[in-house]
């Protein structure tokens, strides 16, 4: 069976010359949770981006290669187009709409799914706290509050693949541990296929099935989660612990130099 | 520039540059327009035609067209362009704040400039002519028609008091109305972009004063809003207006309710009362030289014509030496020593007195009927005990 | 041979002429200056000279907006309130109107930290419409002063210490050196740390308030800058014209000084400015002056002056869409691609 | 003064308010769904007033007058919404502010060329009727009769509806409301459209209330205050600020009008003044949430 | 309320911890450099701080932490002067800076970093950092316009001082770069670095780690280190990564729905219960 999505051998730039993915290729099967991991700046937003299509608001593109989803060649189209298809994108930094309420913000994306008042209930379900703040103007909920409202307003849209980008950021390690069963929940009840953008190496390897590890806009290495936790320079740069864990406190006293390229 | 010599066959011909300045985009273009395209069909009718100095010297006017938009700062700036770069001797101009501006400037650099202002301020500048009354003076025979034809009254003046136009005439208005047994019952501020209800509220309070007669300062927009207005709110009233606020779009723009009530004041005639006028031969022929048909020549394309035409005639009757050499000078002297005549279209002869440019008293005025055609109702002048200039002048 | 020019202290890396280039411009710059009523005739040399007034205007409102990114639609009236400023003093207290120039700064100044008023409480669009109630308001307030549309300075106030400002040449370099000196300020300005402030306000005044700067002082010098600038500029416009009235400093007046600002380079108070004046300005009169027979022959002559508007306008919208920095940017690429040449990247 | 005076001042201020507002809502329509105000809004009204002149006197149907109004406004509207507002999504108020004047700029061209500036009215018979004190004619009634209309299905439109909420995800993040699959262009297009429509209809409606001249542009600058004054991200705001506008404007110029001659057009303004240093986000417009 | 509570010290406890009279207690008198006094804002309806009060001391690395809107950011934005808080005072080196405006307190030594990366995003590094020098700014705006006499000497002086940072931390070839453009690791480096030009007394850090990943948040402990090392500044740490706060704070303070639930060593906290149930999670 052909992957639910693959990315191959893309090429991503911004306007006007900003060339951040070069050659990148990789799957997400059917029915997994995938995570990429990598540091700032190597391009997982953006290839998160790309494939939602989002990447046209940034004025970037890909300009080599393709992105195929089920079948279709979906590289380069409008996000609204790929969002029908089932992909769906929550954006880094928990981008909602602040101003709104938080029942303005469900109807707002309820307008082009179409959903039922059922179907919303149904998707709440899932976020008790946010059903309490209906009235609430967005902006004005918590973090943890903001980035389930951002979830919560992907499924509106019954999604076959979600694109999660750095969930955990900027959130207490109760909240990522709640987001992290949610969306746990999500994939097991639902189905849904996810492909995860993390820092949190840690929380993100738990709960993947596959992992890719990108820096600089490649694909240094790759493989099944469990085989990634146990990789040498995954424990030591990603998950912090080389032998055994090293503390902060003796951060001055080594300045490792890694790099797979 | 002046003085370019050339030989067009065996003809000698001079050039000279001259200066138009128009608003067709700004605040006036609605009568700017019209203005504009008289002043140019006349340039093109005459040098087409052939001008002729006194010593049969052949003239080619080339004109030099900006549009200023009625700003006088812009005005200044194409002046400059006009005197720097062209070396022009004479200046078709437009405005009042504009012309009166420049008219100092104007005096030193010795540039004959033939405004469509009729502004008193300007008739005692020495390079600033016009061939007719300036407004204070037009205002006054309208008075005059006024009483003769109503008797006396209660007046009100309805005008935009920043706008150096509108507020030209009304010293004088306030003077020749004593002497004429008119009361005024007050100044009303009507801007010259007067929304509707606006005009309606000046309406109402000159109602409320009891007005019998009321005086429109201002261009035709607000001054039609203000008729409609006055009649929407049973005010019986006779409306008299400027010359600049009332002309052959009147009947459509003050609607049926107002007619019979407004008049308005100028010192050329109507194309509309053309026939039997010989003057407007020429005009028409001007016209059909221009490609523009018939029903397009309006007062305001009259207007811009005879400006031009008068600068023509000037140009006439000076010999081609002083032309060359004294340029606009020689041609001052010329306007200011002889009498022009233009077949009957302005309300009489044009004569300037050195010193004191106002060329003739009299003005016709046009009645909007009842049935909603234009009437000539005759030729009027201002009246006799007062110099209206000079009260403006001296008052303003 | 050194390979580069290197500077050895922080003094000679942030000093105004850094490289040899500079030097050289900045030379070239005078001379052309200097020489230019020797080469202009009389027409062009009044181009320059209301050029140069226009250029310290736009450099005050590219301080206000471009450098504090405090929106103002009142330039022109500012403007208005140093030429009113001058023509009165000339007229009512006889005062020369030279020495009624800086005069004429202040008080545009003083009128100008009144509007900034608004800019403490206000941004964005409602700052932008604040100063537009605030321009239409002058200019009523100018319609009172100047019912006639004309008030003029007198063209013995013009004359100083035997200087006749009356001759178009004296005109000239005095408003020249009024001019340079006023850039020089600008860059100043720009550079030092008040020009930081600014330039951290127009990004987050929040934060800006937190990392140590008095926001409502620095909105409040920006535009009283930016309003010295205009009365300045509006003093010697006063100078040059035979009489100012109040159609000169109207909002479409206003518009195109903040349209001067946009399409030349906003925050680059100096050169971008100058370049916003010569496109906008200086440019298109010479284009009219070449448009209008064109069209003329064409039978168009009636929409000589639509063009006017509408390719003005034009520039502004494509610059605005297409090149956020304005044109300086534009000269800045080509410059380094020539300074990379032959080698592109 | 008389009571007759005063109630008729007071009607001809709420009717001019009424305009006002239809104006005004054409602004803050553009503002919901794009955060941006089109300044070239007072040109758009000017050509469609234009544009329907031209045609009522060609076809001599008031009908078509107001189609042609309604049309030429939605149309511009629209292709500035391609042209201009989608290029600048997300750039700084500035740029858009710099940008539709600019727009305000070209478009004044346009309008020299279709309607030379002239000074004409509607072809359409106006009686007068009394009503009590008042004094009405036939385009009062025309007026009120187009407006209240409009307003009343455009704020159901955007209170009550998912199509009002997705416009406002739009205005506020246009990138991330893409990201959840909200059709971003044609929202926009559709409130631009929207925009032009009630400002078409607000144009034809003055046109007929008072007269085709360029000074429905000034008009269209005071309606901007109106917009203000009830606040940029208000609908239902609009008739309030349009109507408190249109009756200070009335009654101020009649007090004042002995000390401040001609000061009627820019009380506007002294009201927006005011009101923006008591409410910074206008009467009713809600405040930013702004943070660190 | 008591009159009571504005007597520093003597708070009552009623469930809350209050921090400044536990201070008291624990460490005697005389070292502490910022402390707050019953602090309470709320917006609208949210009640953003409940009564808080803590005790910076000289010194000290302190870690704030709490789950999200828990009130950490409003607090830090009370310090600075942003909220007016509707009750409560804030005190600087004994002196109640309560009425001082953000700029103000910038200038008596507080500095700040921002949880939202950039906040400057068009200046390039060298101006964000020499723009934290602007309180301390000699020469008039007159000199300045003439970039001359104290205006010069001090854009030299200030600049050394920003070079001096830009070599800590090590920003060399980003000088010349508008900050928006850069990575967002680098930005939070900049903010670091522009805070610390400062020389402050107190540098309140507002997740300077976010988003970072392990190798660039060592960059930024590296860099905290070396500061308070070198220069003995005290801190106050928001951030919400548990290991980096256990590793190198010198006491957390740990905060919930406006109130502190929690003051003592970072092992003590970890194993508390309050703090488990409000913020780490079982
Ligand atoms: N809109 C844009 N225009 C130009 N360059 C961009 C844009 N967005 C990102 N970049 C650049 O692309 C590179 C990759 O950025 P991206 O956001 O994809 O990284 P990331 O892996 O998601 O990092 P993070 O962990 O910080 O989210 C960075 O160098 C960034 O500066
Ligand atoms: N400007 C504001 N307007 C309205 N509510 C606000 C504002 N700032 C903060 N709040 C509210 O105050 C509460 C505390 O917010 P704060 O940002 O201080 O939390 P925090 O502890 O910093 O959270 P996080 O860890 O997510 O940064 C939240 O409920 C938040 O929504
Ligand atoms: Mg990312
Ligand atoms: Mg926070």
């Amino acid at each position: 069976m052909p992957p639910l999505l693959s990315v191959a051998n893309a090429e991503i730039m911004y306007h006007p010359y900003i060339l951040v993915i070069k050659n990148l290729s990789l799957k997400v099967e059917e029915g997994t949770i995938t995570c990429i991991l990598g540091p700032n700046g190597a391009g997982k937003s953006t290839l998160l981006k790309a494939i939602s299509g989002v990447i046209k608001y940034e004025r970037g593109r890909v300009t080599r290669g393709s992105i195929n989803y089920r079948g279709d060649d979906i590289t380069n189209r409008d996000p609204d187009e790929i969002a029908k298809m089932g992909i769906i994108y929550v954006m880094e930094g928990r981008r909602i709409f602040r101003e709104l309420t938080v029942k303005e913000n469900l109807d707002a994306v309820a307008y082009v799914t179409g959903s039922g008042p059922d179907e919303v209930k149904a998707v709440l379900d899932y976020f008790p706290r946010l059903k309490e703040r209906l009235e609430e103007r967005a902006g004005n909920l918590s973090g943890g509050e903001q980035q389930m409202l951002a979830i919560a307003l992907a499924l509106l849209h019954k999604p076959r693949l979600l694109l999660l980008d750095e969930p955990s950021l900027g959130l207490a390690p109760k909240i990522v541990s709640l987001l992290y069963s949610t969306i746990r929940q999500l994939h097991d009840e639902e189905g849904i296929t996810i492909l995860l953008a993390e820092q949190n190496a840690r929380k993100a390897l738990e709960i993947s099935d596959y992992g890719y590890v990108m820096e600089n806009g490649k694909i240094v290495m790759e493989g099944p989660a469990d085989v990634l936790r146990e990789d040498k320079d995954i424990k030591e740069f990603y998950l912090g612990m080389g032998r055994g864990r090293t503390s902060y406190r003796n951060v001055k006293w080594y300045r490792r130099k890694k790099r797979w390229v | 520039g002046r003085g370019s010599e050339e030989t067009a066959g065996e003809e000698e011909v001079i050039t000279i540059n001259v200066g138009l300045l128009v608003d067709e985009t700004g605040p006036t273009s609605d009568v700017g327009i019209g203005y504009a395209r008289g002043a140019e069909a006349a340039f093109k009718y005459f040098n087409e035609k052939g001008i002729y100095t006194k010593d049969g010297v052949r003239v080619e006017i080339n004109y030099i067209k900006r549009d200023y938009a009625y700003n006088p700062t812009q005005a200044e700036e194409f002046y400059r362009e006009f005197r720097d770069r062209y070396n022009v001797i004479a200046v078709i101009g437009w405005g009042t704040a504009d012309t009166e501006k420049l008219s100092d400037q104007v005096a030193r650099d010795k540039i004959v400039y033939i405004s469509a202002s009729y502004s008193a301020k300007l008739v005692v500048k020495p390079y600033n002519f016009f061939p007719a009354p300036d407004y204070s003076t037009q205002a006054c025979a309208g008075l005059a028609w006024l009483r003769e034809e109503y008797g006396g009254g209660k007046i009100a003046l309805a005008y935009d008091s920043k706008v150096a136009y509108s507020r030209s005439p009304i010293p004088a208005i306030k003077e020749a109305s004593k002497i004429l047994g008119l009361e005024v019952v007050g100044d009303f501020d009507l801007p010259l972009r007067a929304s509707e209800a606006d005009a309606e509220r000046v309406a109402r309070e000159i109602k409320a004063a009891g007005a019998d007669f009321v005086w429109c300062g201002n261009t035709i927009s607000s001054c039609s809003l203000l008729a409609r207005a006055l009649a929407k709110v049973g005010a019986d009233v006779v409306m008299l207006v400027n010359v600049w606020g009332f002309d052959e779009r009147s009947p459509d723009l003050v609607g049926e309710e107002a007619y019979g009530m407004v008049a308005g004041i100028s010192p050329f005639i109507y194309p509309v009362f053309a026939s039997g006028i010989e003057g407007f031969n020429v005009i028409y022929e001007a016209a059909e030289l221009a490609g523009i048909p018939r029903e397009e020549v309006t007062l305001r394309f009259v207007q811009g014509f005879v400006n031009v035409w008068l600068l023509v005639k000037a140009i006439e009757s000076v010999t081609s030496e002083d032309l060359l050499s004294r340029g606009g000078e020689a041609l001052k002297e010329i306007l200011e020593s002889q009498t022009f005549d233009f077949g009957g279209i302005t309300a009489a002869p044009v004569k300037f007195q050195p010193g004191f440019h106002v060329p003739y008293k009299d003005v016709y005025i046009v009645m909007l009927a009842e049935d909603g055609s234009l009437v000539l109702e005759g030729k009027y002048s201002a009246p006799k005990g007062i110099d209206c200039a000079r009260v403006t002048i001296e008052r303003g | 041979m050194p390979a580069g020019v290197f500077k050895e202290t922080y003094e000679a890396d942030m000093a105004f002429i850094r490289y040899p280039i500079h030097k050289a411009a900045l030379i070239a710059a005078i001379i052309a200056l200097l020489a230019a009523p020797a080469v202009l005739d009389r027409y062009y040399l009044s181009l320059a000279t209301t050029a140069l007034i226009f250029w310290v205007a736009v450099m005050g409102l590219n301080i206000t907006v471009g450098l504090a990114g405090q929106i103002s639609l009142a330039h022109a009236a500012l403007m208005g309130v140093g030429a009113y400023t001058v023509a009165h003093a000339a007229l009512k207290l006889g005062l020369n109107a030279v020495l009624a120039v800086p005069l004429a700064g202040i008080t545009a100044m003083a009128i100008s930290v009144l509007l900034s008023l608004p800019s403490f409480k206000l941004k964005e669009y409602y700052l932008a419409m604040a100063s537009l109630a605030a321009q239409l308001l002058l200019e009523y307030a100018f319609s009172r002063i100047d019912p006639d549309q004309y008030t003029p300075v007198p063209p013995e106030a013009k004359v100083l210490a035997g200087v006749d400002l009356n001759n178009p040449v004296n005109l000239y370099y005095f408003t020249a050196l009024v001019a340079v000196l006023m850039a020089v300020i600008a860059a100043n300005i720009a550079r030092s740390t008040y020009g930081r402030a600014m330039k951290a306000v127009r990004d987050n005044d929040v934060a800006a308030s937190i990392v140590g700067v008095d926001v409502p002082l620095t909105k409040a010098l920006a535009f009283a800058i930016g309003g010295f600038y205009a009365g300045v500029a509006g003093g010697l416009y006063a100078i040059y014209s035979v009489g100012i009235g109040w159609e000169a400093f109207t909002l479409i007046v206003s518009i195109e000084l903040l349209g001067m600002v946009l399409v030349g380079g906003p925050g680059r108070v100096v050169w971008g400015s100058l370049l916003g004046v010569l496109t906008l300005r200086t440019g298109w009169t010479l284009l009219e002056s070449q448009l209008t027979p064109l069209l003329s022959a064409l039978g168009m002559t009636a929409y000589a002056s639509a063009f006017k508007y509408i390719v003005l306008g034009a520039v502004i919208t494509a610059t605005i869409i297409l090149e956020p920095e304005g044109l300086i940017a534009v000269l800045r690429r080509v410059k380094e691609y020539f300074r990379l040449w032959p080698y592109s990247y | 003064m008389s009571l007759e005076e005063w109630s008729n001042l007071v009607f001809q201020g709420i009717l001019l308010g009424v305009l006002y507002s239809l104006v005004a809502m054409g602004y803050n329509i553009v503002y919901r769904v794009n955060k941006s105000i089109n300044f070239a809004v007072p040109q758009v009204v000017l050509l469609a007033a234009y544009v329907s002149l031209i045609v009522a006197v060609a076809v001599g149907s008031f009908i078509a007058a107001i189609i042609a109004a309604v049309l030429v406004s939605i149309a511009v509207s629209m292709a500035l919404e391609r042209t201009v507002a989608r290029p600048l999504l997300g750039r700084p108020p500035v740029a858009l502010i710099g940008a539709t004047l600019g727009v305000f700029y070209a478009l004044k061209g346009v309008v020299l060329i279709v309607g030379g500036s002239r000074v004409a009215t509607i072809p359409i018979d106006i009686d007068y009727y009394e009503v009590g004190p008042l004094d009405i004619a036939t385009n009062d009634v025309i007026s009120l009769a187009g407006a209240l209309p409009v307003f009343a299905s455009v704020v159901i439109l955007h209170r009550k509806t998912r199509f009002g909420a997705a416009m406002r995800a739009v205005a506020e993040d246009a990138e991330g409301a893409a990201a959840y699959g909200l059709p971003v262009k044609r929202l926009m297009l559709a409130g631009w459209a929207l925009a032009g429509l009630v400002g078409g209809l607000g144009s034809i409606l003055l046109a007929i209330k008072t007269q085709v001249s360029p000074e429905l542009e000034y008009f269209a600058i005071r309606a901007l205050a109106a917009s203000l004054i009830a606040g940029l991200d208000s609908l239902g705001g609009v008739i309030v600020g349009g109507i408190a506008l249109g009756l200070a404007e009335q009654i101020g110029s009649k007090i004042l009008d002995p000390y401040l001659p001609g000061i009627g057009r820019d009380i506007a303004f002294l009201v927006l003044l005011i009101v923006l240093f008591v409410r910074p986000y206008g009467l009713f417009g809600s405040e930013r949430i702004e943070r660190v | 309320m008591q009159n009571s509570s504005s007597v520093i010290g003597e708070a009552k406890v009623d469930g809350v911890w209050d921090t400044s009279s536990l201070y008291m207690k624990k460490y005697g008198a005389g070292e502490r450099i910022l402390w707050t006094v019953d602090v309470t804002l709320s917006f609208g309806g949210v009640r953003a701080l409940d009564r808080v009060s803590i005790v910076v001391r000289k010194g000290e690395l302190l870690g704030l932490i709490g789950p999200n809107g828990a009130g950490k950011t409003s607090l830090l934005n009370v310090i600075s002067g942003v909220y007016k808080p509707e009750k409560g005072r804030v005190f600087f080196k004994g002196i109640d800076i309560s009425n001082l405006k953000p700029h103000e307190r910038a200038r008596l030594g507080i500095a700040r970093t921002f949880q939202h990366g950039e906040m400057f995003h068009s200046m390039t590094v060298l101006e964000t950092i020499m723009l934290r020098l602007h309180p301390w700014h000699r020469g008039s705006i007159v000199e300045a316009a003439l970039w001359a006499f104290r205006a010069k000497r001090w854009e030299v002086e200030a600049r050394e001082k920003a070079e001096y940072v830009i070599d800590l931390l090590d920003l060399h070839e980003y000088r010349h770069m508008p900050v928006g453009a850069l990575p967002p690791g680098v930005q939070k480096k900049v903010d670091l670095a522009a805070a610390m030009v400062q020389d402050p007394e107190v540098i309140l850090m507002d997740e300077p780690m976010a988003g970072l990943s392990r190798e660039e948040k060592d960059d930024i402990v590296r860099a905290i280190i070396e500061i308070r090392e070198t220069r003995g500044t005290t801190m106050v740490l928001v951030e919400h990564d548990l290991e980096v706060v256990t590793d190198i704070c010198d006491r957390v303070v740990v905060m919930d729905r406006g109130k502190v639930i929690f003051d003592g060593p970072p092992h003590e906290a970890v194993k508390d219960e309050a703090v488990i149930t409000a913020y780490i999670g079982g």
